[in-house]
């Protein structure tokens, strides 16, 4: 198995599942091509994220990414969510494996954007939040040893960092 | 509990009449093929044994055969070594997109150093066309190397109807057979093939054991240089008991192919059809008929590989998927891509692949819990929520 | 009958605890450590294990190690590795003189394809001189190769001496290790080696079996490039068994060193004693202590060694040679050329490597049979009754 | 064991070792660094090979060749017996292992080079038989594949053939 325990756990039983109906704000983030594609559907009320629910169409990491997202962030205001990170999520979750990190990990991300699209609806303006940019990635971008450019086949994103080296 | 190996592709276990073989060169005949004393006498004839067992497979002679650890290597062998040996006669290489990356990766290099490269497309099937091969070749083309079937979507490409091309014009044509090995009839003279690539553990042999054949005349650059092992073509201690195992994996091959094909290729059509009975928006990847007789590939429309492959996991079901987050590179499989798959459906991918244990009881189990996960996996998928919305 | 093995350099058996703990790598754990199922799990754990085991053996990391499928092959990847990374800052390469084919014959071919190859020369004990090869540090220089043991001659490089000078350059320094390993301390800090080659047939282990140390941050393209086993660095199935055998003789190698070497030396010095004392005209080759414990080579001078090995094996002793007549390539041994011993000796060469089956009890036995055939062949040699004769 | 039977039954008890003292006839051919040396003494008497005897330095095969030789060439003519090819003497012991059939099979050589000598000293003047040149030789050359010249170390005298291919 190529993931721990807890990711195990959100991942046979994912927390909140599903789609808000009538949501206060909608965040979608990735696309199929890479592999990764959340939906997060938020409620709101009293500037604190009454209920949250995602969709996700991804790996074992993504989906419970998206479930311990769901779960860190349900009950706490707009602002405690929005401090969340990508990095947070991780930790939550014991650690992703290296080739994880950047593309499955979009969770907080579509919740911020989420959040960002109930707030634009209340027209409360907001800088955007960066993207982490996550898509596909080499699993070698984490690695100590040189990207064996002529072998490893990296994706897009990081080929820049490997010609670099 | 249930365990059910839908992954045989990834490996196979070795066969008990093949184990038996090579476990007295372990301990008892442990000496080097190339002692002088007689030490090196029972090591040396069982070397020489498995060179003629795999000869025989492809219907070569034994001097064709050079022993390898593997495909991989095998293949870096013939592909750096034509090249290396025919730099006066051109530079110009041909391929085809759906290649194994142990062809595809080697030619990349080449290409860096100054090859120039044609990969060939192929069509929705995986096959190559002829005429477009034919129209590739130029005065400058030193070789060109197609597989004989795709690990992946399991189709056979026309092989003979390629080598005809190539030698109408005297190229050498290399074939990458390691997924075909085992299962289908490769007799070098009825493929038309120069060169062709087997490893023994596709196929019921050891891991560590793999073969490059090499028609008499044709010229190759040794890649592992050193000690005259292999006449010189691959330096290195024999690894007498992989050789072993992979020639009698190579006997068995030969006298159970058709019995083990026509089997394996019932089992698959069964399964196929339970699981396409029981799971909707389900795709057939490859050719309909002309592929492996032990592999199926489909894709399942609105959900990821890894994650249904995680889930028939947790159900003792083993499979594979060429999905973005199944492969270590982090892409989706580049011969999804080059069939021309949607991306969403790439990454629905899930490849099944039949073996010794496979059993017509697992299909209904199969179909059933496919079934269910896909269910559950599409309830929590964007992607099938905006289409039944849609429909 | 007599059988005894004095010819442990060629091949060694697998230790029964080594082929124990491999045995269920072929059959219940035969996954790829690559699926990501659970039949996966158990290789890829036990090849995680095996790769700590061989770094241990090293004091390296575990991800300094590659597994390779010998040493030939660890040779190859290292030295044309090292090479096409390091083209942009030069072409200089310093080898020397004894160096097994493997490292160079690879060489060789960088030498054709443009690179500059100095062949530092040994002196008649077979020992690299530092100073020389300070001075063949050029501005160009990429890398050294230079081994820890000479297969043959059994003479062990003053590497700490050596590496040190190319530190104080900055340049990467390869050790074969290939006879040193599992019976003379290696590790990489004290050694001050940034490469090193190992096989794990050479103490205990199975064939098939190598590795190559690579220290963190040294750059390296792959010999063989395709999937991405070994992080990239080395493509190929991982041959699961044999890297678990290879784990398991390291463990064995770090655990039994001292104990085994003591007794091993102690061994070869009394057949030293005894075969000098019944043979006239007997010569050492090698240094006298800087060396293997389990090897001892020597000429007899006046006959030729594939004729004495021969006349040994009907005798049931089992034995090497480096004359003309016991290589393919029929050139006497270069090491012996290089370290300046006339040909005459060179042909009436004899290598002992001693195993795990010698005892004490052969030396009487090995040391008469040896006068004895010594004696008989001599009587049919033209240069022993022109000696006789002139003397 | 790399020999026949016959190979090792010449080998094991070759006839004929010796050196004739007052020789009629003496060949010499070989030398030490290729790893074969060869020494035949001949009597002669009628012009007929009463007595042959040789001395050889040299691997296995080398020694059941010069065994043989003297076999064959015993109670010979002198004209016959230098109808004795290195071929004959190879078929005689049943074949000779491809990369020794150049260099140990020099048996006929020596043989004619002391029947030479013979007819020398009795001032009988004859064309010199060319030597079969012999020396070390690459193991490839009865090869029918290409001999891989960077990692086979073809010896000196295989190396123009070598390169032709
Ligand atoms: C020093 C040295 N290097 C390399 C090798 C090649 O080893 P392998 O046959 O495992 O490739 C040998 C073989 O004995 C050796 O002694
Ligand atoms: C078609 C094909 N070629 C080459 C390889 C590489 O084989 P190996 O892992 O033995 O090097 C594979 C592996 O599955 C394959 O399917």
């Amino acid at each position: 198995m190529p993931y721990n325990e807890i990711i195990m756990d959100h991942f046979s039983n994912p927390r909140n599942v599903g789609e808000i109906p009538d949501a206060d704000g909608v965040g979608e983030v990735g696309n199929p091509v890479c592999g990764d594609m959340m939906k997060f559907t938020i409620k709101v009320k009293d500037d604190r994220l009454e209920d949250v629910k995602f969709l996700t169409f991804g790996c074992g990491a993504a989906i419970a990414v998206s479930s311990m997202v769901s779960e860190l962030a349900k009950g706490k205001t707009l602002d405690e969510a929005m401090q969340i990170t990508n990095k947070d999520v991780a930790a939550a979750l014991g650690g992703l494996p290296g080739n994880k990190m950047h593309c499955s990990n979009l969770g907080a991300d579509a919740l911020h954007k989420a959040i960002e699209d109930y707030r634009k609806r209340q027209a409360v303006p907001v800088a955007k939040t960066e993207e982490s940019g996550g898509g596909c990635c080499c699993s070698f971008c984490d690695d100590d040893f040189d990207c064996p450019v002529s072998s490893a086949s990296p994706g897009p994103t990081c080929e820049a960092k490997v010609q670099e080296k | 509990m249930v365990k059910i190996n839908l992954d045989y592709g990834a490996a196979t276990p070795v066969d008990p009449a093949v184990l038996q073989a090579m476990y007295p060169y372990f301990t008892e005949h442990y000496g080097n093929p190339h002692s002088l004393h007689d030490l090196g006498e029972q090591p040396r004839q069982a070397v020489a044994a498995a060179r003629e067992k795999v000869a025989a497979l492809l219907g070569a002679k034994a001097e064709e055969i050079i022993f390898t650890s593997c495909a991989s290597e095998a293949n870096n062998t013939a592909l750096k070594g034509l090249a290396a040996a025919s730099k006066s006669k051109g530079k110009h290489i041909i391929t085809c997109a759906i290649e194994h990356h142990s062809v595809l990766n080697p030619l990349r290099t080449l290409e860096k150093a100054g090859f120039k490269l044609t990969i060939l497309p192929v069509d929705r099937y995986g096959l190559v066309d002829p005429e477009q091969l034919r129209q590739a070749i130029t005065g400058e083309t030193i070789f060109i190397s197609i597989q004989a079937a795709n690990p992946e979507i399991g189709t056979l490409q026309p092989l003979p109807l390629l080598t005809a091309v190539a030698q109408e014009k005297g190229i050498p044509f290399h074939t990458d057979a390691t997924s075909a090995a085992g299962f289908i009839p490769l007799k070098v003279e009825e493929l038309g093939v120069d060169l062709l690539t087997l490893a023994g553990d596709q196929f019921y042999g050891p891991k560590g054991s793999g073969a490059l054949y090499v028609r008499r005349g044709t010229r190759l650059l040794p890649l592992l240089e050193g000690g005259i092992q292999e006449k010189g073509r691959r330096a290195g201690t024999e690894n007498v008991p992989a050789i072993v195992g992979l020639g009698e994996a190579a006997v068995l091959a030969r006298e159970k192919m058709a019995a083990r094909s026509s089997s394996l290729a019932a089992l698959r059509d069964a399964l196929k059809e339970k699981i396409f009975a029981a799971v909707p928006h389900l795709h057939l990847n490859g050719h309909p008929h002309l592929r492996l007789p032990h592999n199926l590939h489909v894709s399942v429309e609105f959900v990821e590989g890894e994650a249904l492959l995680l889930r028939l996991n947790m159900a003792g079901i083993y499979v594979s998927s060429g999905s973005t987050c199944t492969s270590q590179a982090l892409k989706s499989s580049h011969v999804l891509q080059a069939i021309g798959l949607a991306p969403e459906l790439a990454q629905g991918s899930l490849l099944f692949t039949l073996g010794p244990e496979s059993k017509a009881e697992d299909a209904p189990y199969v179909a059933e819990q496919l079934s269910r996960i896909t269910a559950l996996l599409r309830q929590m998928s964007p992607l099938y929520h905006k289409y039944s919305k849609g429909g």
